[in-house]
């Protein structure tokens, strides 16, 4: 074995396993050093970098319109809100004033990212456990809103729509009519996934009890988004450092404090729901107004260090700048969720089957750029 | 009248007349088997291909309709790339054991087929321990699984291969009692003997309610049986990658494949054999054409083998002591209790005869 | 006697989950959401956004609005762009100035950020709607935007 | 609690704050600094987590940053009680050889990104069960987010 492992008492009657880089329950290549006794997990060793791209050393020789685009291939499911962030952290630094438009749409186009990236953890989540058909409901509705982005920002997924002082273009004249559209279909289709999978009793079997994290564990491992607040943990970023349109609207945190598998299960199913609501609060409200200031063709940001937290779909995303006054970060650091919410893997996998491995680390929802960055 | 019949009838004296006897045996036991042999694989292929459809109308999806008209021939199509396939395996594996594995599966599979009763005189072999043999046939098969799993040097390929060791043994027993409670009621265990108790109403009207218990149990026993979802931990894909055939490529894993749509085939041709009154029709409406037996029974494993279906592209995966609880803690119990209750109303003559 | 209420409502909320399934089988024939992609490509349209390559227009003069002022280049975050440009002498004002070359493109470099097009005071580059972007050679990912003997549209000023 | 009130209860806790060389800053920052010397970081860490007015139970952040002549690593910590935050510096300039104390035992998210830090910019953490190039491979030569690392197959310099 030539990587180094932890469990140095190795016990005769234990295996290892080399779960990934391709295995399909790692979605990507995540690799697992699995230690088993028979079907019991003893440990779980993560080893990381198969997709590591060193985001961070690229942001410093990059200027800061160009880091933005850098951000969408870390957590591409949340693409929209990594780039919120680096521009939040731009625009506070420089003590840019963005419009109200500006907020509202961003507020939008977050929660319909946040919708389309649980949706398809649901789908995944569905396929993980052997429920197969889940992926496609799962992906029909996502279309929507990725024809959507599509129609606005040109892409579907790396969309690269804000730009520090603002959004690199106008809402389409189509985006309100087709988010509402969306919204009336995906309402009555929300329910049919309850109906599918979270009321199956071969799903909720497997799902409770499986992968317990108690809330002082959750904060320790530094847990946070669904993860977190699956253990009772109340860590949405949204509620305690309010960014954007967020002040504007009223939506509920989703928290349970069973700290099992299906509790974060819940707690993604109830987001959507949440977000949905905001979606629905802000539509009707985009302010009219410009959708951009016009900062420097070359940003400068001052001297100092500049911190920006915010909520992606799969927990608190910081992005940590440090600048020495010239057009490109001296040092820029994100703090990726996924990264702390893989650490309390193996705290929540030990003792569990194979097949509790597998679920409990779909409730992690992970993406491998994201935590390889 | 019987055409069908009367062709078999006429083949088997013309050899009969032809040879001597043990000759003759022998080339009509040959040619049975070839025949079967290529109906069957047809068969297994043209199950595939349901399953692909049938998958693909439950996601929203067309389906493969590229090969073929409505993608008749994507399954043939598939077989042939299969065959032209690289046959690949590991360094250190158990050779032999590793080639011989999936002979195993793909035998025992066939076997199987030769008791089933498709029309009235058209089966192949009816020995009259008809269900004994088909249990006892159907559980062969788990050594070829266990053999691949064992000899494939593969740690993933290892635990699947025991978990279809565990599966096979537990299910097993209910599929058996489930089967035991109907046999009550027939009082034999040659199939063309069951189908004519039939004649009186299929025995999952004349057991009624116990017999539909019983059904139930068989259903799920034998989906277990077959390694598929909700059971299909034996593979589990998003566990084990691809479980007892991971190291399997080209025909040999086709073979793999191929036994599991034919069990999965058997399982549900048992169903319509003994609750289903087999190739009898509904009511008797078609008895005076008895080659109609083949479109009836067909017609019925088929609806049986669509439930499966249904199941596997619904439910999620169990997990292994899930799996061992459902077994040991509910079916059963549940098919005990179950075989008494038959068993009192078989004694006090409460079955519905017409 | 939970044991067998158990059972029975383990039996619905499977039944319920085939329900959803077995409505989508029926209605599969209306609801598939498959695009048959080589066929459908004469009705298959991007939207007018889409991001798919970058393009220089030409007018019917072979005139492009290109003034060669390199902010594309230096707004690229990879490198994809490359202006390959000359001083040359304006015939009509007699001032020297600076005229683009070639616009060399690496669409196997570009991310479809946008920050090029974004960057353009004159409009010269934009999206093209092209998705079919795959060839069997990667040399040929490497374009010239403008086409051969093409000049500046006059009257285009950075 | 307020910034002013954070440094006033922490400067309490060392005899001496001109030999403990804690430094307090708020500028350049929305965040109030303390730079703590390696010695004293494990320390002031635990009465950071443990003491009941602090209690920063919530380590979000944990960079290393390489400040040219010093490397040093930057905690970023939040009080999921209180939602004060703060952050604490460490620095040290022996560049071959950089050794802090692990803070895995306080925080347990620690161990990743200390991991993290190691394969990055090479310091050590005394006391980390697991010590490892979480990411590069184990004979990666150089620590590649150091600004003197040099590799010029892989890097591009604008």
């Amino acid at each position: 074995m030539e990587t180094s492992t932890k469990n140095n008492n190795f016990k005769s009657e234990e295996y290892f396993i080399n779960m990934g880089p391709q295995h399909p329950a790692t979605h990507g290549v995540l690799r697992l050093l699995l230690t088993i006794d028979g079907e019991t997990i003893k440990n779980v060793e993560p080893d990381l970098g198969y997709i590591h791209r060193s985001i961070e050393k690229m942001c410093e020789r990059d200027s800061y319109q160009q880091i933005v685009h850098l951000t969408d291939r870390m957590d591409y499911l949340s693409s929209n809100i990594n780039n919120e962030a680096v521009c939040l952290a731009v625009e506070n630094a420089l003590q840019i004033e963005v419009p109200d438009r500006v907020k509202v749409i961003r507020t939008i186009f977050d929660e319909l990212t946040r919708i389309a990236s649980h949706n398809l953890w649901w789908g995944v989540m569905g396929m993980d456990v052997g429920a197969l058909t889940t992926y496609f409901y799962a992906f029909r509705d996502r279309e929507m809103i990725n024809d959507i982005f599509e129609e606005t920002c040109g892409a579907r997924l790396t969309m690269n729509y804000n730009i520090p002082g603002g959004l690199m273009f106008d809402i389409h004249p189509n985006f309100v009519k087709r988010v509402k559209e969306f919204i009336a279909h995906f309402k009555t289709k929300l329910p049919e996934y309850d109906t599918l999978l979270t009321n199956n009793v071969i799903f909720q079997k497997r799902m409770r009890g499986i992968g317990m994290l108690s809330k002082e564990d959750a904060i320790s491992y530094g847990a946070s988004g669904p993860v977190g607040r699956g253990s009772g943990y109340s860590c949405d970023v949204r509620k305690t450092h309010p960014y954007s349109a967020l002040d504007k609207v009223t939506f509920n945190e989703a928290l349970r404090t069973e700290g099992d598998s299906f509790a974060r299960y819940e707690v993604r199913i109830q987001e959507m729901w949440e977000s949905i609501s905001i979606v629905e609060q802000l539509i009707d409200n985009i302010p009219e107004g410009d959708y951009k200031v016009a900062t420097n063709a070359v940003i400068k940001l001052p001297k100092g260090e500049f911190y920006q937290k915010v909520e992606t779909a799969r927990g608190e995303l910081g992005v940590y700048i440090i600048s020495t006054g010239t057009k490109n970060p001296y040092r820029l650091k994100f703090r990726s969720p996924g990264f702390s919410n893989l650490s309390l893997l193996n705290h929540i996998a030990v003792g569990g089957k194979i097949g509790d491995l597998v679920a409990s680390m779909a409730t992690l929802d992970l993406v491998i750029p994201d935590i390889d960055r | 009248m019987n055409l069908s019949l009367s062709i078999t009838k006429n083949i088997h004296d013309w050899l009969f007349s032809m040879m001597p006897e043990t000759a003759a045996s022998l080339t009509e036991m040959t040619l049975i088997a070839t025949v079967y042999l290529g109906v069957f694989a047809v068969t297994g292929l043209f199950l595939v291909l349901l399953e692909r459809k049938v998958a693909a109308w439950f996601q929203l999806r067309l389906g493969p309709n590229r090969v073929g008209p409505w993608g008749l021939f994507q399954t043939i199509a598939d077989a042939l790339k299969l065959v032209s396939k690289e046959l690949t395996g590991t360094v250190n594996a158990d050779k032999f054991l590793y080639n011989l594995a999936p002979y195993f599966v793909i035998i025992t599979a066939l076997m199987a087929l030769a008791v089933l009763p498709f029309s009235m005189e058209f089966q192949a072999f009816d020995i009259n321990i008809g269900i004994f043999f088909l249990i006892a046939i159907s559980s062969i098969g788990v050594i070829g699984i266990l053999l691949a799993g064992w000899s494939s040097n593969n740690k993933f390929a290892l635990i699947g291969a025991m978990r279809s060791g565990v599966q096979t043994i537990s299910y097993e027993l209910s599929v058996g009692l489930s089967l035991l409670t109907v046999i009550l009621i027939t009082g034999t265990l040659q199939l063309s003997e069951i189908v004519e108790v039939q004649r009186n109403g299929w025995l999952i009207v004349q057991g009624h309610i116990p017999a539909i218990f019983a059904f139930m149990i068989y259903m799920i026993s034998g989906t277990a049986e077959t390694n598929r979802a909700p059971f299909d931990l034996v593979e589990a894909e998003s566990e084990l990658g691809a479980g007892f055939h991971t190291e399997y490529s080209g025909m040999k894993f086709a073979y793999f494949f191929l036994a599991e749509f034919i069990n999965m085939f058997i399982i549900a041709s048992i169903a319509t054999t003994i609750f289903f009154g087999a190739w009898l029709s509904p009511f008797g409406i078609t008895e005076s054409l008895p080659w109609l037996g083949v479109f009836w029974f067909l017609g019925k494993t088929l609806v049986l083998v669509f439930l499966m279906m249904w199941f596997r592209w619904t439910f999620p995966r169990l997990r292994i002591d899930q799996l061992l609880t459902l077994e040991w803690k509910y079916l059963l119990p549940l098919n005990l209790m179950n075989l008494v209750l038959m068993a009192i109303i078989v004694w006090l003559n409460l079955t519905i005869q017409f | 006697m939970s044991y067998f209420s158990d059972i029975f409502n383990g039996i619905k909320t499977l039944l319920t989950g085939m329900s959803v399934t077995g409505k989508y089988f029926l209605h599969s024939q209306q609801d598939a959401i498959t695009q048959q992609y080589p066929e459908n490509r004469e009705t298959l349209k991007m939207f007018e956004r889409f991001r798919g390559e970058v393009v220089m227009p030409h007018d019917e003069n072979n005139e492009h609005r290109c003034t060669g002022c390199q902010k594309c280049e230096i707004a690229c975050p990879n490198g994809t762009i490359e202006i390959i440009w000359d001083r040359q002498v304006d015939p009509e004002t007699g001032k020297k100035k600076k005229l683009i070359e070639k616009h060399v493109y690496h669409l196997g470099m570009c991310t479809m950020c946008g920050l090029c097009i974004e960057a353009c005071p004159t409009d010269a580059i934009k999206w093209a709607q092209n998705f079919e972007n795959s060839v069997y050679d990667r040399t040929t990912l490497t374009r010239v935007l403008n086409k051969p003997g093409s000049k500046l549209m006059p009257g285009v000023e950075d | 609690m307020t910034n002013e009130a954070l440094q006033n209860l922490i400067s309490s806790w060392v005899p001496d704050p001109v030999t403990s060389e804690l430094e307090f800053t708020e500028e350049e920052s929305q965040f109030l600094n303390i730079s703590v010397q390696p010695a004293d970081l494990h320390q002031l860490m635990v009465q950071l987590k443990s003491n009941s007015e602090t209690n920063f139970d919530y380590l979000f952040c944990l960079s290393g940053v390489d400040w040219g002549n010093e490397l040093g690593v930057v905690y970023h910590l939040e009080s999921t009680t209180h939602r004060h935050m703060i952050v604490v510096k460490v620095k040290t300039e022996q560049r071959d050889t950089p050794l802090f104390d692990s803070v895995y035992d306080i925080w347990k998210t620690a161990e990743f990104h200390e991991c993290e830090v190691f394969d990055f910019f090479g310091i050590q953490f005394n006391n980390h069960p697991n010590l490892r190039r979480i990411f590069l491979t184990e004979d990666w030569d150089g620590f590649p987010l150091r600004k003197d690392y040099e590799d010029d197959i892989n890097m591009i310099v604008k």
